[in-house]
């Protein structure tokens, strides 16, 4: 028996057991534990497997910046990898699995590895295996990929929930401690809204496991009575459980709240966890100050920890680390952690100090062992000696547990994560947050104030200072007096001379001081370039105990001064995010909104199918009894548009209505083709160019009244139309009078297409729409039998006669359904996108299947529409560019295969016949295709280079993805009625 | 040394004191004939080509901070030859050659693993798209196939196939795609750079191009001027304010692109996957940590770090694809800077001034193209004659009309 | 033929047509309002804001400067549009939005937690004030908000979008169990 | 910036309400201006590191384009105003 639960003392709840298993041996804890306070508790030093050499590795801290103690908590889909025991609350039936180890975390293969390191220093994999070439991905590859990796990740479905939330504060205090406690005190009752954050289960920091009293009360009580004055302010928000882990710009924060990771069966409607982002006017930085491991020989073996980490493990937990504990430091903390373990009646077994004239007041009877090294340690999967040089003597001395105390590093990553770097304080021989100006302020051990009282009272200032730039009044506090303080002052110590074995800078990557020595030999001495070769600071704890060391390193081995190498970048996230709470609630059905048309209800009555196209659910065909293909209810539905009359519902379209005495002029100006003319009552379609001369969009617009004009766009485009035409409004031309807004969810809009619209629509209108009336391109308000105003234009994408029809959205399903009782009689349809498309191919219209951001005008058959007269519109002056002109662009042109029995494919290239496929010899592509029930068989539309001049040569129809090839005849477009005479009729 | 399997047992038998230096840390000499500006992946292999393929002698590279320091080091380490339009697939299809040969002939493993990239596609116009693209490989050569649903299910039974709010409805696959180590790529042209005597000058700040009669002479930087013969920007991210130096007007914007990576993880992900509805793609490193990203933050930033909006976003990508990735616990973002030309491809050209050659225009792409970057600017420079298969990446594109806009989403870069 | 065509809520199929119990913390989707764009004419800025806020027992909320919704409780879309359209005669363009858009009523202790899962703008008091109105992001989705109460706030959203924004709501709101149900006023 | 922009007509919101377009320096040029002047407006950037105005689109908010004067550097956010008030201040 080696670590242990105390007899008595600590935060936990003695009196609440909770059962846990690690690896499937059943054990238990206390109500307040963390997983690795529990594990202790039992015994269990051992807990995971190195990352390189598989060494067998016991916990090192009691915090977020552990290295080792990395564990999968749950089962199945419902397993977190990775998880850091030491901060893992624990609950009654949590479930802990070791990690990286094979067969068993006792006997594990992969710490062959170990005897194989000095084939395996820094960078090695980069100077081998390339020999031969396919070996990499067959057998390196492979047995690297196996052995790396940590946790594993089972990627099934995640059934448990996560959100996201907003919160805004006047002052934001990162981490709960004596310096963050005083701070929001101070704040909050100054009348600020506070929110203080932190990421421990239990605030208080390091309060929890402090031994000093303040104004003579104990620092837990000093705690509980601050936090509960905190509880009853209401402008004071206490977020525990909260790990800010990004500094935005602008001071928004990042952070993450785990909800319910701490409860066997969480609650349904609650998230397990919640994303914070945090806007607040200012923020301070109350992190604390992270302990220094030791870098010396046989340092990273199970029983070698934090001295910090023995003493919160004491006196928070309850739990002792070893029996016999020795001490290794070069500052008062460590004296301090030793006090405290005696006082919990653990033998300090020796004090090893690196210093040799410390002041520092070891317990009574302990052996001080100044200016001495620790060059080695006994055991293997626990500890059982050190081994102490001083002047070239060695001595063993048995113990079961090391505490290792290197001294203070502020904790100032999220200082550090917008640009600014660190700061190299000589005096306090570690790196500072620089000045980041006032949003973030750095206080108490972060900013190097390692005294409680400090802490305490720079906590209070800097909150004072800040409520008063804010504009409130801050009372001002009287001074705490700490009984107990102790000098917390050290000597940098980067490694401890003389290792008789590896002397490990990063735990977890199995980094030790040879690599990095190694790194500088050949040339990767730049602070990052270190990181990169050797992986220092690669690590899920991200260098948090191992960069100073690595930094400190590297500047011992060249003479020079940590200041001038520095530290690796500081970045989010302050610690590991899952993806589920950075995704909220934005998974799977969810993830994107779902945008409705008003003939929903409709089109599902009539079995439509849907798709999706953007947000919309759109129906892609109406499948009827007995049809067992999409393409024979597509067919049915082109044939039965063709032959009778179909509806189709276009209410996704996107639409505008434009007002104002300049609304013809700014048309005019955004499309290529004239509308200054346009008549009311018209309507017109329109082609919009980008500035390049490309084709944007195209819809068609109508002049409702002199100065209402009615737009429509298409559906993929509809947003991007509506900012674009803001863009011209606004930025271009804002001395235009002309106003516009967005109508698209006003209007249910549908399209009557066939032979028999007339009939059918004729039957419904009061007005009169025959063609003298109502001829192709008339557009206007009309009533409905029964008094309902709508809107209806003879407009058409089939090629057929036919209408479309806008009625208030609210009316659009009985409008329909009394358009569809209608034309019962006249064998109406309800038709999809399947279908449309397939109607438009026929006649030769063009979507932005054609106009895919790479297509002018001309190209696609619309040469002569863009006016040469209007002397300026979007798109106008790069339109002439010789590229944009040149003989030989690709121009759109039909496809008809020889064969009528042969298929051809949107996307398959186009070769002559004869022609070697290449990328030189490449003629164009199809753009899109279809079977023509009309015609029966498939037709195409495909840019071909000069393609109009080829109208009737062969080509050849190059899929070969399909592995399928086809001979087609190139010829015109319009496959349907090319005289226009259905459309006209 | 030569490194091989050998060299690592000769020396680990010594102790490992025996290794050199991959590299000089030469003093810049008062003359090269050519100078690269850049220590980045393009630099250092463009100076390696000219050295190794043209018969240079004198070439110095000049880097601002230290060698690999800006997007080679930074980037999602996707290699790719799976474009669609005749500017960029030869391009793209002679860099995966040259990857496919890289380690052996630099004597460095870059890792590169050619463990397939699939393309998701959601609806029929994507599809067809990428029945364009397949096509357009096949016409040059490189092999593609067309994924359906059942497929992909079977090789990539993590997909969202049953709750997606965009189905997943196949994926067009190359199987020579894949990942390599980003940084060795760096460190690796650099050494076989230096050892055909090329000076690879860190922490040379370039602040001044000095021209006479028209003529660039030589740069102005943190350690004196320099004088050379013809001088190669290939500063990606700081194109234009290099290029300001010579009054060159550019069509770039530098934009922040975030990428991330996941704690280590057991093998999960073997191939490179892209989501389309979206522009969310993934690998898993050796090291087992998921490698991510999806789009630029969409404004002009000079910053190698982004917003929480667009983590956010990646990560809502990441899930709406992989379900299962849900749990897993992202380690670290970080940004590079971004050359965005105005169409999305890049530049690699002769520009007004006579001995002043352009590199630039990568966006979020340029990883990928090191190796055939290197060998046609080094072509270009050395011959003062375009590379077959870089002669349409020309600067004077945009003036004379001949766009590579394989987006099609026109001249605006935060849409590429 | 038919002759009256029934007006259909999008919200039909998601809640029952009858008010149902009521939790403490509830969204209710009132019916029938009429709803209409105003834009101002270009100078008529300040004007047409005025002449609004003079129309009795119409609610103005702010779009863009120069544009704003106006609400109807009691009139019928063609009134609204009739009554402003006289009223704001050659200074605003007025355009009937009622069936393009769906309001909802947040109400309740913990309606400012509920929005500030969507929404990202400051809810306190002192910041969004009762009687303030803005269009905003809620989720994914662009709403115009406005705060009638200590604890109620409106949403009027695109109609297209409102099954998928209840939904959102329903699940900002799972936490305090949030009832929903069609406003009993109509 | 950019993770709130102070909308000058709604007030602060989040990135995630704006779209963004680019250089707000840039004019359009008179219809008659050079084939070379046109090509700069439409293709040419300074792109610089430091000072910088962009067009932002409040796109679900009022929807009114903004003018955005930040660093590119330090996404220090100096001044935000509307585009229709910045572009009639542009003489043309």
């Amino acid at each position: 028996m080696t670590a242990h639960r105390l007899a008595s003392g600590g935060l936990v709840d003695r009196g609440a057991s909770l059962d846990f298993k690690f690896d499937g041996r059943a054990m238990k804890g206390f109500a307040g534990d963390t997983l690795a306070s529990a594990l202790l508790a039992n015994d269990q030093l051992l807990v995971g497997r190195s990352f390189k050499y598989h060494r067998p590795r016991g916990i090192v801290t009691a915090g977020p910046s552990e290295p080792n103690a990395l564990v999968t908590i749950g089962r199945g889909a419902s397993s977190d990898p990775n998880t850091k025991a030491t901060v893992a609350e624990l609950y009654s039936g949590l479930d802990a699995r070791s990690q990286n180890r094979f067969p068993s975390l006792k006997y594990d293969i992969g710490a062959v590895n170990g005897l194989l390191s000095p084939f395996l220093g820094a960078g090695f994999y980069y100077k081998t295996f390339m020999w031969p070439a396919a070996f990499w991905e067959k057998v390196y590859e492979p047995i690297i990929r196996k052995a790396a990796g940590l946790g594993r990740a089972v990627l099934e479905r995640d059934s448990e929930s996560y959100e996201k939330c907003w919160a805004h504060c006047d002052l934001l205090v990162i981490g709960a401690g004596p310096t963050g406690l005083m701070a929001a005190l101070v704040a909050g009752r100054a009348g600020l809204r506070v929110i203080l954050a932190d990421e421990d289960f239990r605030p208080g920091g390091s309060l929890l496991a402090e031994t000093m009293s303040i104004n003579g009360v104990s620092a837990q009580a000093l705690t509980e009575t601050s936090l509960a004055e905190l509880r009853s302010l209401p402008n004071v928000t206490i977020m525990p459980r909260t790990t800010i882990f990004g500094w935005y710009d602008d001071n928004v924060f990042g952070a993450v709240e785990r909800v319910q990771k701490h409860v066997a069966m969480p609650q349904a409607k609650i998230p397990v966890e919640r994303l914070w982002r945090i806007a607040a006017k200012r923020a301070l930085l109350a992190s604390g100050a992270e302990e220094r491991p030791l870098v010396f020989g046989g340092n990273d073996k199970p029983g070698v920890m934090m001295a910090g980490a023995m003493r919160t493990y004491a006196n928070r937990f309850g739990v002792g680390a070893g029996k016999s504990v020795a001490i290794f430091t070069n500052g008062g903390a460590g004296y301090r952690a030793a006090a405290d373990l005696a006082a919990h009646g653990m033998e300090i077994a020796v004090i090893i100090d690196s210093r040799s004239d410390a002041a520092d007041v070891a317990p009574d009877g302990v052996r001080v062992i100044p200016s001495a090294s620790v060059i080695n340690t006994k055991g293997r999967q626990r500890i059982s000696g050190v081994v102490v040089e001083r002047s070239g003597f060695e001595e063993t001395i048995a113990c079961d547990a090391i505490g290792m105390s290197g001294g203070w590093n502020p904790i100032i990553h999220l200082a550090c994560q917008r640009g600014a770097k660190a700061v190299w304080s000589p005096e306090l021989q570690t790196f500072l947050a620089p000045d980041v100006g006032s949003g973030l302020i750095v206080a108490g051990a972060a900013a190097g104030h390692y005294t409680l009282a400090g802490c305490l009272k720079d906590g209070t200032d800097k909150a004072a200072a800040i409520a008063a730039d804010l504009g409130f009044s801050a009372v001002a506090e009287a001074q705490p007096v700490v009984d107990g303080e102790i000098a917390p002052s050290f000597t940098a110590l980067w490694y401890s001379p003389g290792a008789k074995a590896k002397a490990f800078v990063d735990f977890q990557n199995d980094v030790h001081v040879k690599d990095i020595g190694l790194a500088l030999r050949e040339g990767f001495g730049h602070v990052e370039h270190a990181k990169r070769y050797t992986t220092n600071g690669m690590a899920t704890d991200q260098g948090k105990l191992s960069g100073i060391n690595a930094t400190g390193l590297l500047a011992g081995m060249q003479g020079i001064s940590p200041a001038s190498v520095g530290t690796t970048t500081f970045r989010p996230f302050y610690t590991p995010v899952t993806f589920g709470a950075l995704a909220g609630t934005s998974r799977d059905e969810h993830a994107a909104p779902v945008r409705k048309s008003p003939l929903y209800g409709w089109a599902q009555k009539n079995g439509a199918v849907f798709v999706d196209s953007g947000l919309w659910y759109r129906p892609a065909w109406f499948a009827r009894d007995g049809e067992k293909t999409w393409r024979e209810s597509t067919d049915r539905e082109v044939l039965s548009v063709r032959q009778n009359v179909g509806l189709c519902d276009v209410s996704t379209l996107g639409k505008i209505e434009i007002f104002g005495p300049d609304a013809a002029e700014f048309l005019n100006r955004l499309y290529c083709n004239p509308f200054l003319k346009l008549p009311v009552g018209k309507a017109r379609y329109g082609l919009m160019l980008r500035e390049d001369g490309m084709v944007y969009d195209d819809g068609t617009t109508s002049r409702l009244s002199p100065e209402h004009f009615f737009m429509t766009t298409t559906t993929a485009l509809a947003g991007g139309v509506m900012s674009h035409m803001e863009y011209c409004a606004q930025v271009h031309w804002p001395d235009l009078k002309v106003r516009f807004c967005s109508s698209t969810d006003q209007w249910a809009q549908m399209a009557i297409a066939g032979p028999k619209a007339r009939l059918v629509m004729q039957a419904l209108v009061e007005d009169d729409i025959s063609d003298a009336a109502f001829p192709l391109l008339a557009a206007g308000v009309v009533t409905l039998k029964g008094g309902l105003n709508a809107r209806l234009f003879r407009i058409s994408f089939s090629g057929e006669l036919a209408y479309e029809l806008a009625v208030p959205a609210g009316a659009g399903e009985a409008v329909a359904d009394a358009i569809m009782q209608e034309g019962r009689a006249h064998g109406i349809c309800a038709y999809g996108l399947e279908a449309l498309n397939v109607l438009r191919i026929e006649k030769g219209h063009v979507t932005h299947a054609e106009f895919d951001g790479r297509v002018t005008p001309d190209d696609a058959g619309f040469g002569r529409m863009v006016s040469a007269l209007k002397p300026d519109f979007i798109g106008k002056r790069l339109s002439t560019r010789f590229g944009l002109t040149a003989a030989d662009r690709m121009q759109m042109v039909g496809l008809k295969p020889v064969e009528p029995d042969k298929h051809i494919r949107a996307g398959a290239h186009l070769l002559r016949e004869g022609a070697k496929p290449s990328t030189l010899n490449d003629q164009g592509y199809v753009s899109s295709a279809c079977f023509s029930p009309t015609l029966g068989h498939d037709i195409a539309l495909a840019f071909l280079k000069s393609g109009r001049e080829r109208y009737g040569e062969r080509i050849v129809v190059w899929d070969k993805l399909a592995g399928a090839e086809a001979v087609a005849e190139v010829c015109t477009p319009v496959f349907v009625d090319p005289g226009n005479a259905k459309l006209n009729a | 040394m030569r490194y091989s399997a050998f060299s690592i047992v000769k020396n680990a038998l010594t102790g490992n004191v025996n290794w050199k230096p991959a590299w000089r840390q030469p003093e810049p000499k008062p003359y090269y004939d050519v100078i690269i500006v850049g220590g980045g992946g393009h630099g250092l292999a463009t100076a390696y080509y000219l050295a190794k393929e043209f018969g240079l002698k004198n070439i110095a590279v000049v880097e601002k901070g230290y060698l690999g320091s800006g997007n080679v080091g930074r980037n999602t380490t996707i290699v790719r030859s799976n474009y669609m339009l005749p500017g960029n697939e030869p391009f793209y299809e002679f860099s995966m050659k040259l990857w496919e040969g890289m380690e052996q002939e630099l004597n460095y493993n870059a890792m590169l693993s050619q463990r397939g990239i699939i393309n998701l596609y959601h609806n029929d116009s994507q599809r067809d798209a990428y029945i364009r693209r397949g096509n357009a490989m096949w016409m040059e050569g490189v092999p593609a196939e067309l994924l359906d649903r059942a497929a992909l299910k079977k090789m990539l039974p993590f997909l969202n196939f049953d709750h997606a709010r965009f189905p997943i409805m196949g994926g067009l696959l190359q199987k020579r795609g894949g990942t390599a180590r980003h940084d060795a790529v760096a460190w690796g042209y650099a050494r076989a750079a230096d050892r055909l005597g090329v000076d690879l000058i860190q922490n040379c700040e370039v602040t001044g191009i000095r021209r006479e009669n028209g003529v660039v002479t030589g740069v102005e930087t943190s350690k004196g001027f320099i004088g050379c013969g013809k001088l190669g920007l290939a500063a990606a991210g700081n194109t234009s304010r290099v290029g300001e130096m010579a009054d060159l007007k550019l069509p770039i914007e530098s934009h922040v692109l975030q990428a991330f990576v996941t704690e280590g993880l057991k093998p999960a992900i073997d191939h490179v996957i892209t989501y389309g509805a979206g522009h969310f793609y993934i690998s898993q490193s050796d090291k087992g940590g998921l490698v991510f990203g999806a789009e630029i933050d969409g404004y002009n930033s000079y910053a190698q770090r982004g917003n929480l909006a667009t983590v956010e976003h990646v990560m809502e990508e990441g899930v709406m694809m992989i379900p299962g990735l849900s749990r897993v616990r992202v380690l670290r973002s970080w940004g590079g800077v971004m050359d965005m030309s105005m169409d999305g491809s890049p530049i690699i050209s002769h520009t007004p001034i006579d001995n002043l050659y352009l590199n630039c225009g990568w966006c979020y792409g340029g990883f990928k193209a090191t190796p055939a970057s290197g060998w046609c600017f080094a072509h270009l420079i050395a011959r003062d004659e375009t590379h077959p298969v870089a002669r349409f990446l020309r600067l004077d594109r945009f003036e004379r009309g001949y766009p590579i806009d394989e987006h099609g989403a026109g001249p605006q870069p935060n849409l590429h | 033929m038919t002759t009256t065509y029934i007006s259909r809520h999008p919200l039909e199929d998601r809640l029952p047509l009858e008010p149902g119990i009521r939790a403490v913390d509830h969204l209710e989707v009132p019916r029938g309002k009429a709803i209409a764009t105003v834009m101002a004419m270009d100078g008529e800025e300040a004007a047409v804001a005025a002449g609004l806020a003079a129309s009795g027992d119409v609610s103005v909320r702010f779009v863009a400067p120069g544009e704003w919704l106006a609400i109807s409780q009691s009139d019928t879309p063609e009134v609204l549009h009739r009554n402003l359209s006289l009223l704001l005669a050659e200074a605003a363009y007025i355009f009937d939005q009622s069936d393009g858009r769906v309001v909802f009523r947040l109400s309740g202790p913990n309606v400012r937690r509920i929005l500030a899962k969507g929404v990202g703008i400051d809810l306190h008091a002192s910041a969004f004030e009762i009687g303030t109105s803005s269009n905003v992001l809620c989720g994914h989705i662009s709403v115009n908000l406005a705060r009638s109460g200590e604890n109620e706030f409106e949403l009027i959203v695109m109609r297209s979008f409102a099954e998928s924004l209840f939904d959102d709501l329903r699940a900002m709101g799972r936490e305090f169990d949030l009832s929903a149900d069609f406003a009993a006023e109509g | 910036m950019a993770s709130l922009i102070h909308c000058p007509h709604c007030g602060v919101r989040p990135k995630e309400e704006f779209s963004i377009r680019g250089d707000a320096s840039l004019v359009r040029p008179d219809p008659e201006a050079s084939d070379e002047a046109w090509h700069e407006y439409v293709h040419i950037r300074a792109n610089p590191r430091g000072r910088y105005l962009e067009h932002w689109q409040h796109v679900a908010g009022c929807r009114r384009w903004l003018v955005v004067e930040r660093d590119t550097f330090t996404h220090q956010v100096f001044s935000v105003t509307d585009g229709a008030a910045a572009a009639r201040g542009t003489s043309r």
